[in-house]
């Protein structure tokens, strides 16, 4: 068994606001392992990029990790002072966005960008560094990385630009990298590009790779394992296999079935009726069950427990306790 | 489904050309050539899809085709009638067969305006209900989206993407047209709602016999619910077939690779990828000849001359390709 | 601790004041020709480097200056005799052909000259010889030495004038002579080393346009200014109690006064007028003045010419037979405009004026408008009643009467539009009698008719003064308001 | 960047023509009479008459206009008509002036207001924040020929620091810098709180901006993060701010100029409009427009420097 | 066919009232600051309606015997001015002065330049010669526009007013054409024009309420703009006739008097300086509160 590089305990972040404290991920827990890939997928909001800002100690100004742990090789990033943990960023971990029009600085080179951490953490000269960009720039199959140095961002197209933001991200060998849903913007074409990189990338470093996504297509071609969340909360988690082939949370099967199959002309569409609820909303039990079709009484009143199904593969649901699962189970498995 | 063989709508070889302005005296320098000779037939009751990169020109022709936008050249032809040219009194009577949905629900209404009144707009328009008769239809219009009659007096910002977007399709059937472009109607919504809308989309037209040209990247929608595509590039036509023709047997290879680099959900099977070199040029300055040529995995040397030309090569089934 | 030891621009030696001094005006300098400018600012500096023939002297009594004598063979003839050996700046010497140059100049209409009427008179300037002219006359012009006591009848180098523009290079023969202009509208005058009597003790002499006045004296109290003139009333208790600062004050020509438009109704009432005269309580306004103006119900003023003493027939303040004949009249009924321009002397008087109407039960409003506009609109006659002034630079009754009450004014300088055959006649005489003690008489008769008929209501008579710094010795005013710093030194 | 220039220098032309067409109409309009004021109250109607025909106000409008327009392009702005001097030379004499008190008082304006502005965004919410909010609007809030005699009473007259009014001295004596001071701190105090809100709100914008949140995760110092990636990209919004703000100081001068004692060309246009100096005014409402039109350019190309993505061509 | 009712609860269902216009309310008035100044303008407000119930003095009532009374004089809190008229009774009457002149010249500039600003943001025509216009406007040292124009049209506060409205067109139409450029590319925009409305509904119903705040807080800080220039106009003589009780007026009038009396222009002074920072404060922190409102919408 392969070391465990990050370790998430009950991880509850909070945001100040207005209208009092709003829970956006509500004790969640999970672990990387060395050179596996993680997905954690879920609809818009469920708080994924919030738990990946939280790893990197980069929440907005009014964020708060209010409970657990965070360790990283043993350390604990959530206890760590800003300083220190400057010296993890862009080092140890890194972390690719969402947005490749608006994550690089506009008025700085690709040059510039792509240097700082070179020189920050393996603190490269500028000669050095340059020459080191250029490799990276060519490493993340950018045409003519000389003259990239030099051309601001504005002058790449969206793809390249998020090859830019992974060679930045990879320029110091991290063992471990967060992509926060790297290719939602693009296109299927540039989208598949981007995520072979990503994939060969992984092998060739031997890192360690945690994917943000809503895609389940993304999920099936880059996942070892998969969390799914929901409304903060970490509802089910297991091999990729597992959580395609045998999903036990409702959810998680709603979410299979309402993603039109390209391959089947013929697939039944079956939509999750409702839609996901406010942060600060008050839903007693389970935060699934006015949208859950097996709901019963026992969901209403208590937030289910994790129940194991089998060593990899664990669900909170009240379905998976002794009595009820089998009624639950058998309708689930007819889909 | 079966397809009415009428026509309802004939696009014939339309341009639609932004200027870029630039120089000295912000003179024209260039066009943005967004959609470059599209020649179409559209048939009663059937969904046209329409896919292709973003940028490829999709939105401008869906709204080319409504009239939104001054066409550069090319006739288009309603129900019989070239309202190319017609005047937009003219054309009143034309709007109101056909309508749009948007892609996005959060910018498709106006955020100062209710609900009701939203949707009582365009029966102040195009009929001469009384206030009361209004209200009375845009009720009724709610619960046919799957609405509450309280929501008439809700603003925008108090519904959620989902419902936003049923507020936008009922707007669009508020004043029964037959033809409505959809554009990107689900991209912007949660995979679970999604889901909804698409199967709200269905349930009307198949009520009201619409017509719909449907505009998406997701060619997993698209199969689903389209009974032909049209796969764009730079504006051009690339292929068009009905939608088992062209997924089970693509032709062009762009509408291959482009199938091939959607991830599907199933673990395990690795297929082989079309790996496709570069970026979308850009529209203001396309490659000569066939436009895809750049990036093409089988493009030969005449192809960056010659035109391909637009041919059948099975029933319904059209390509613009040199090589296939 | 406000000394006035910070004066040294230009570094000199500490121990003796030095011989400069800075006057701060609110406005620029127009120019420095006598002929092309007629604004007090420009005359101000006009004076210290061009002279006149004639001179008022301390007792207000015309005397010869650059003139030795005069004499009237007849009454339409003036020959005047110049004094000899004086020289111009540019050595060009002052002569009988430098003063029919002189007013020929300023006579001509193509000239332009804004006061050529001052010579209007005047049908020949002839040279008799090197130091005598002869000016004739048609009609007899009583007002003749004052006129040339004004300083646009000061002579010029003609020499200098044709070959230069004396507006930015003035060429006179004055105890100062022009050195240059500096920071766009200060001007620097040094002293004249061969003026024709003995030099003047100043070296140097600086004109600074400091637009707010309040700017000015706070540069008087901190030494960078030594002269300011033309007080505002308003200023005179900050002013007396800046330490280093003496104040002169002098009885002056000026008279403000409202002029009622003769030509509208109701002012072309006796009645009307006389209510307004008995509404306003002048003698209480006068106590606002701050000792800057002097009461007489009189017209021509205590210090012009053709001014009696005894002569005090004008309404009084009464405010209770105003409002009598306001009620009587129905003269309440009417909105009375009052038009004055924006300068904050005129707009005082407006106010105040304006609201002791308010008390009689006439109903006045007040409109205010820029100087320049004003000077359009009172001559076009377009109010009711407006607040003039006339500063009467010449110091002669006639020469306030004739401009401001002769018919022949009317649409120019006779705001009040007045037009009455007996005063009309009265004023001819006085400009056509050359004998000065006879005119007085005929002023005096003219004022007394004026105050019965009330075409005008003085409300004050103006007090020249000036405020300077303690080192200033030797600076006197005249009763115009016009000094020459001739005499002056630092100590 | 060439045609930018060039395109804009084009653009002054036309502006520059209409502006002499409308300030020369709108004087023309006005009622009072340049000849009158020459004239003064004591003038006659025929020395009025005389003075008239002088100037040639007697000729019909568009003559006098077209006349005038031509003079501009011969490069003559012509005579003014109250001391007859050429307009372009009391303009060179005065311009100086106004010049150094305009950049003096920007640069007062830009020192103070980007610092606080900066400051406020990055203590947002503090007491700092709230200080120098409650300063910057109070700021934009004091009548300027208030602050200027408040400033005077103080500083001049009875701290006596600073002298009371003028400027004689070169800008870069001492003497020439105490002059400046109280001016250039009346003139600047509304553009410094304009710019100290704008910066501090464009700050705040940035600083929540993906990019900044990138140079944060590559592990960026603190400082560098806020001194090089937020920075630059904040003074993007503000340099436009600091451009209008030029124009509006240049309007300022004209009480900022009186209240002090300065000769400068806001002056020269107020006493100008009381004279009906028709040629004057024109000249000085073309070079404050000028002026404005040359700033905004300058901008323009240091936007060019500091943003990449903007491209004059 | 699927009539499937969406049966979810959202959070702001509570009342029909809790629109945007009460949100952006209950936001703003979060603001302390923001309290302060309406607490100002409020008073302003009061004083202005309620002049002839506060004060029974004239306020052009003159004393000379009584001029230039200090603060605290009994009978006249505030002191008299130079002719004894009561000051505290003028500023109450000035509120009136500079609360009309203020709504008055920002409305009418507001009419002008949303006219402006939609037409030019709207129509790509007319927007070359409308901006080309806008820049001439700006060209303008404002205060010098306003010079000219009450020099044609003479001295009076209804000029001070017309000079400051047109002064106000420039900025106002640009804030307008900024926000129609952005707002006719939404999508709502389009859906009107393929619903087949004219353009003049969709201007009037669409595009003018989502511009309105911007235009709701340039009006605000033009509010304070236009008070202060009244004042800066009728310091240079410009302005209020005599003996209307206009603030700046009062300052040009005892600017004179500082020395002696300086309450004379100490308590106009901060009349105009309370009353405009009131509109300054409130006009920032209701662009803070439309702002948020405006992304906390979405
Ligand atoms: N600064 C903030 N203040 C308050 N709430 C916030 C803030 N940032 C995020 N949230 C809320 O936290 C929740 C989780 O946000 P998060 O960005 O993690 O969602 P996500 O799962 O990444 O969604 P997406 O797929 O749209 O990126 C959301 O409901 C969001 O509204
Ligand atoms: N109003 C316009 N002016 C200039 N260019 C335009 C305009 N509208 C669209 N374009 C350009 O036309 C091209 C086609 O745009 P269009 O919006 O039709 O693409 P699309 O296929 O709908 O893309 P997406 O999937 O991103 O919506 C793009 O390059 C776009 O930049
Ligand atoms: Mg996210
Ligand atoms: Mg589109």
């Amino acid at each position: 068994m392969k070391e465990t590089v990050l370790e998430v305990k009950d991880l509850v972040t909070t945001f100040k606001s207005a209208d009092g404290p709003l829970p956006a991920v509500r004790g969640a827990s999970f672990s990387v392992k060395k050179g596996e890939t993680l997905c954690i997928v879920g609809e818009s909001g469920c708080g994924k990029s919030i738990t990946a800002l939280s790893i990197m100690g980069l929440l907005p100004s009014n964020g708060l990790i209010s409970d657990g742990s965070i360790s990283f090789n043993q350390k604990n990033l959530a206890e760590m002072s800003p300083k220190q943990m400057q010296k993890v960023r862009g080092n140890d971990v890194s972390m690719i966005f969402q947005e490749p029009m608006t994550a690089l600085n506009p008025v700085f080179t690709i040059g510039f960008q792509i240097r700082e951490p070179l020189m920050i953490h393996l603190k490269l000269s500028k000669k050095q560094a340059h020459m080191r960009g250029i490799e990276l720039l060519k490493m993340v199959g950018i045409p003519s990385p000389v003259e990239r140095m030099n051309q601001f961002p504005h002058e790449l197209s969206g793809g390249m630009r998020q090859r830019v933001m992974i060679a930045i991200a990879l320029s110091c060998n991290p063992s471990l990298l967060i992509a926060d849903e790297p290719t939602t913007a693009l296109d299927v074409t540039i989208q598949a590009q981007i995520i072979d990189l990503l994939n060969d990338l992984k092998e060739q470093l031997d890192m360690s790779m945690i994917m943000i996504t809503h895609d389940m297509g993304v999920v099936a071609e880059i996942a070892d394992r998969v969390i799914v969340m929901y409304a903060g909360e970490i509802i089910e988690e297991g091999r990729v296999e597992e959580i395609f082939e045998h999903p036990q949370h409702p959810y998680t099967k709603g979410l299979l079935a309402s993603v039109p199959n390209v391959d089947d002309p013929e697939f039944d569409l079956k939509p999750i009726a409702g839609s996901m609820p406010m942060l600060n909303e008050q839903i007693s039990g389970c935060r699934f069950h006015p949208r859950c079709p097996y709901a019963f009484d026992k969901c209403m009143e208590k937030s289910p427990k994790t129940f194991h199904v089998t060593d990899k593969q664990s669900v909170r649901c009240w379905l998976q306790e002794e009595g009820v699962e089998q009624n639950g189970g058998r309708r689930a498995s007819s889909l | 489904m079966a397809v009415d063989e009428q026509v309802l709508y004939s696009v014939k070889n339309v341009k639609k050309h932004f200027p870029v302005r630039g120089g000295m005296l912000q003179r024209v320098k260039n066009h943005v050539k967004a959609v470059d000779g599209i020649t179409l037939d559209i048939y009663k009751g059937e969904t046209l899809g329409v896919v292709g990169e973003s940028g490829c020109g999709k939105s401008t022709l869906g709204r080319t085709i409504l009239g939104l936008e001054s066409l550069t050249e090319g006739e288009l032809v309603f129900n019989g009638n070239n309202i190319s040219k017609y005047s937009s009194r003219q054309l009143k009577p034309y709007k109101k067969e056909m309508q749009m949905i948007f892609q996005d629900p959060y910018a498709s209404l106006n955020p100062k305006q209710r609900i009701g009144d939203a949707l009582e707009e365009a029966l102040i328009i195009h009929t001469n209900l009384t206030s009361l008769e209004r209200r009375e239809r845009v009720l009724q219009l709610l619960n046919e989206v799957g609405l509450k009659e309280e929501h008439y007096d809700r603003y925008p910002h108090e519904f959620s993407g989902g419902q936003r977007q049923r507020i936008g399709i009922a707007r669009a059937i508020s004043i029964n047209p037959s033809f409505i472009v959809c554009d990107e109607p689900v991209s912007a919504l949660d995979v679970s709602v999604q889901a909804q809308v698409i199967k709200l989309l269905r349930d009307l037209q198949e009520k009201h016999g619409l017509t719909y040209l449907f505009v998406s990247h997701d060619l997993g929608v698209v199969r689903h619910l389209c009974n032909r595509v049209l796969v764009m590039y730079l504006g051009q036509m690339v292929e068009l077939a009905p939608v088992h023709k062209l997924y089970e047997n693509p032709t062009h290879p762009y509408t291959e690779a482009l199938l091939s680099a959607i991830p599907r959900p199933t673990v395990g099977r690795k297929r082989e990828r079309i790996r496709l070199r570069g970026d979308l040029p850009s529209p203001s300055n396309p490659p000569t000849g066939c436009p895809f040529h750049t990036r093409c995995p089988i493009a030969k040397e005449h192809c960056s001359t010659e035109k391909p030309a637009w041919r059948e090569i099975d029933e319904g089934h059209f390509i613009a390709c040199h090589e296939r | 601790l406000v000394g006035c030891s910070s004066n040294s621009s230009s570094g000199g030696s500490a121990g003796k004041a030095e011989q400069e001094l800075t006057y701060a005006t609110t406005s620029k300098v127009v120019g420095l020709s006598p002929i092309l400018t007629n604004d007090s600012v420009s005359s101000t500096v006009i004076e210290q480097i061009y002279e006149t023939l004639f001179v008022r002297d301390k007792k207000g009594e015309i005397v010869p200056h650059l003139a030795e004598s005069y004499e009237n063979p007849d009454e339409n003839t003036w020959v005047i005799k110049l004094k000899k050996n004086i020289k111009f700046h540019d050595g060009t010497p002052f002569n009988a052909d430098s003063v029919k140059y002189t007013f020929d100049k300023l006579k001509d209409p193509k000239t332009a000259a804004p006061r050529a009427s001052l010579l209007a008179p005047v049908s020949s300037i002839e040279v008799q010889d090197e130091h005598t002219v002869v000016l004739k006359t048609e009609k007899p012009y009583g007002p003749m030495l004052a006129a040339l006591t004004h300083s646009n009848a000061a002579i010029v180098s003609p020499t200098a004038d044709q070959k230069q523009d004396l507006m930015k290079d003035p060429v006179g023969t004055g105890p100062f002579t022009f050195s240059e202009k500096v920071n766009g509208d200060d001007i620097v005058l040094v002293k004249n080393k061969d003026y024709w009597q003995k030099p003047a003790k100043l070296e140097k002499l600086t004109f600074t346009v400091v637009p707010e006045v309040s700017t000015a004296i706070s540069m008087l109290q901190t030494g960078k200014v030594q002269l300011i003139d033309g007080l505002a009333p308003e200023l005179m208790p900050r002013l007396e109690k800046i330490k280093n600062v003496d104040i002169q004050k002098k009885e002056g020509t000026p008279v403000y006064y409202l002029a009622f438009n003769m030509e509208k109704e109701p002012m072309n009432d006796l009645k009307f007028r006389q209510a307004v005269s008995q509404a306003i309580n002048r003698e209480g306004y006068l106590k606002k003045l701050n000792g800057l103006g002097v009461y007489s119900n009189s017209f021509i003023g205590p210090e012009v010419f053709g001014h009696n003493e005894s002569s005090d027939k004008g309404p009084k303040f009464d405010q209770a037979e105003a409002k009598k004949l306001v009620k009587d009249n129905g003269f309440d009924k009417k909105e009375i405009k009052i038009l004055a321009a924006n300068t904050s002397q005129y707009m005082n008087m407006a106010e105040v004026i304006q609201s002791q109407l308010k008390e009689a039960g006439i109903n006045a409003t007040i409109e205010t408008i820029e100087w320049g506009t004003y000077l359009d609109v009172s001559k076009k006659g377009d109010f009711d009643i407006t607040i003039a002034g006339w500063s009467n630079v010449t110091g002669d009754g006639s020469e306030l009467l004739f401009p401001r009450l002769h018919s022949a004014n009317i649409d120019a300088t006779n705001l009040s539009r007045y037009k009455d055959a007996e005063l009309d006649k009265l004023i001819d005489q006085s400009r056509s009698v050359v004998d000065q003690e006879q005119r007085k008489e005929i002023l005096t008769k003219a004022d007394e008719y004026v105050m019965t008929q009330l075409p005008v209501l003085p409300i004050y008579h103006g007090i020249a003064s000036a405020a300077y710094d303690k080192s200033v010795k030797g600076f006197e005013m005249e009763p115009t308001g016009q000094w020459s710093l001739y005499g002056v030194y630092r100590e | 960047m060439a045609g930018l220039i060039v395109r804009r220098i084009f653009q002054l032309v036309l502006l520059l023509i209409g502006i002499s067409f409308i300030v020369f109409m709108s004087m023309h309009i006005a009622p009072g009479d340049p000849a009158s004021i020459i004239g003064g109250p004591t003038a006659t109607q025929e020395d009025v008459e005389a003075i008239r025909e002088n100037l040639g106000l007697n000729e019909p409008l568009l003559a006098q206009y077209f006349d005038y327009l031509k003079g501009i392009f011969a490069g003559d702005l012509g005579f003014s008509y109250q001391t007859k001097q050429a307009v372009s030379e009391a303009i060179i004499d005065r311009f100086p002036n106004t010049l150094n008190l305009a950049i003096a008082s920007i640069i007062v304006a830009i020192v103070i207001g980007v610092t606080a502005g900066i400051i406020s965004a990055l203590k947002h919410n503090t007491w700092f924040d709230g200080l120098s909010t409650i300063i910057a609007l109070g700021g934009i809030s004091i009548p300027n020929f208030w602050l200027g005699a408040i400033l005077i009473l103080i500083f001049a007259v009875n701290l006596q620091w600073f002298p009371v009014g003028g400027l004689t001295e070169p800008f870069w004596t001492i003497e020439g810098m105490k002059q400046l001071a109280l001016p250039a701190i009346t003139l600047g105090t509304g553009s410094a709180a304009m710019i100290a809100r704008m910066s501090r709100s464009a700050m705040l914008e940035v600083i929540r901006a993906d990019y900044v949140r990138t140079a944060r995760a590559k592990g960026v110092r603190e400082r560098t993060v806020i001194m090089m990636h937020c920075l630059r990209n904040a003074m993007i919004p503000v340099i436009t701010v600091i451009g209008l703000n030029f124009g509006f100081l240049l309007g300022g001068t004209i009480i900022t100029e009186s209240v002090f004692a300065i000769n400068g060309v806001g002056r020269l246009m107020i006493e100008s409009i009381a004279a009906r100096d028709f040629p004057m005014v024109q000249g000085s409402v073309l070079l404050v427009a000028t002026l404005f039109v040359l700033v905004n350019l300058i901008v323009d190309i240091v936007y060019a420097f500091i943003d990449p993505r903007i491209s004059y061509e | 066919m699927s009539t499937e009712v969406v049966t979810q609860q959202l959070p702001s269902h509570k009342k029909k009232k809790e629109f945007a216009l009460y949100k952006t309310w209950k936001r703003l008035i979060k603001n302390k600051m923001a309290i302060v100044g309406l607490v100002i303008i409020a008073f302003q407000l009061f004083m202005a309606l309620a002049a002839p119930v506060i004060v029974g003095v004239d306020p052009n009532k003159q004393n000379l015997e009584l001029s230039e009374l200090p603060i605290g004089t009994e009978g006249h809190w505030l002191g008299t001015d130079n002719y004894g008229r009561d000051i505290w009774s003028r500023i109450v009457y000035g509120a009136r002065i500079s609360l009309l002149v203020g709504i008055g010249a920002v409305s009418l500039g507001l009419v002008g330049g949303v006219v402006l600003g939609l037409l030019s943001g709207y129509y790509r025509r007319l927007d070359g010669i409308i901006m080309r216009f806008v820049d001439l406007m700006f060209a303008f040292p404002g205060i010098l526009l306003a010079m000219l124009i009450i020099a044609i049209l003479g001295t009076s506060l209804v000029n001070v007013v017309i000079a400051i409205s047109i002064w106000s067109i420039p900025t106002c139409a640009r804030i307008v054409r900024g926000s129609v450029l952005s707002i006719k590319k939404q999508e709502y925009i389009i859906a009107m024009r393929s619903l087949g409305a004219s353009d003049l509904r969709i201007m009037v119903r669409h595009v003018l309420p989502n511009c309105m705040a911007p235009i709701i807080v340039f009006a605000t800080m033009r509010m304070a703009t236009a008070i202060l220039s009244t004042a800066s106009l009728s310091f240079l003589g410009l302005g209020a006739q005599p003996p209307t009780p206009e603030w700046g007026a009062m300052i040009a009038a005892g600017q004179e008097y500082m020395w002696t009396s300086p309450h004379m222009i100490v308590i106009p002074g901060i009349a105009i300086m309370l009353v405009v920072f009131a509109f300054n404060v409130v006009g920032d922190a209701l662009r803070d509160a439309l702002d948020q409102g405006m992304s906390l919408d979405k």
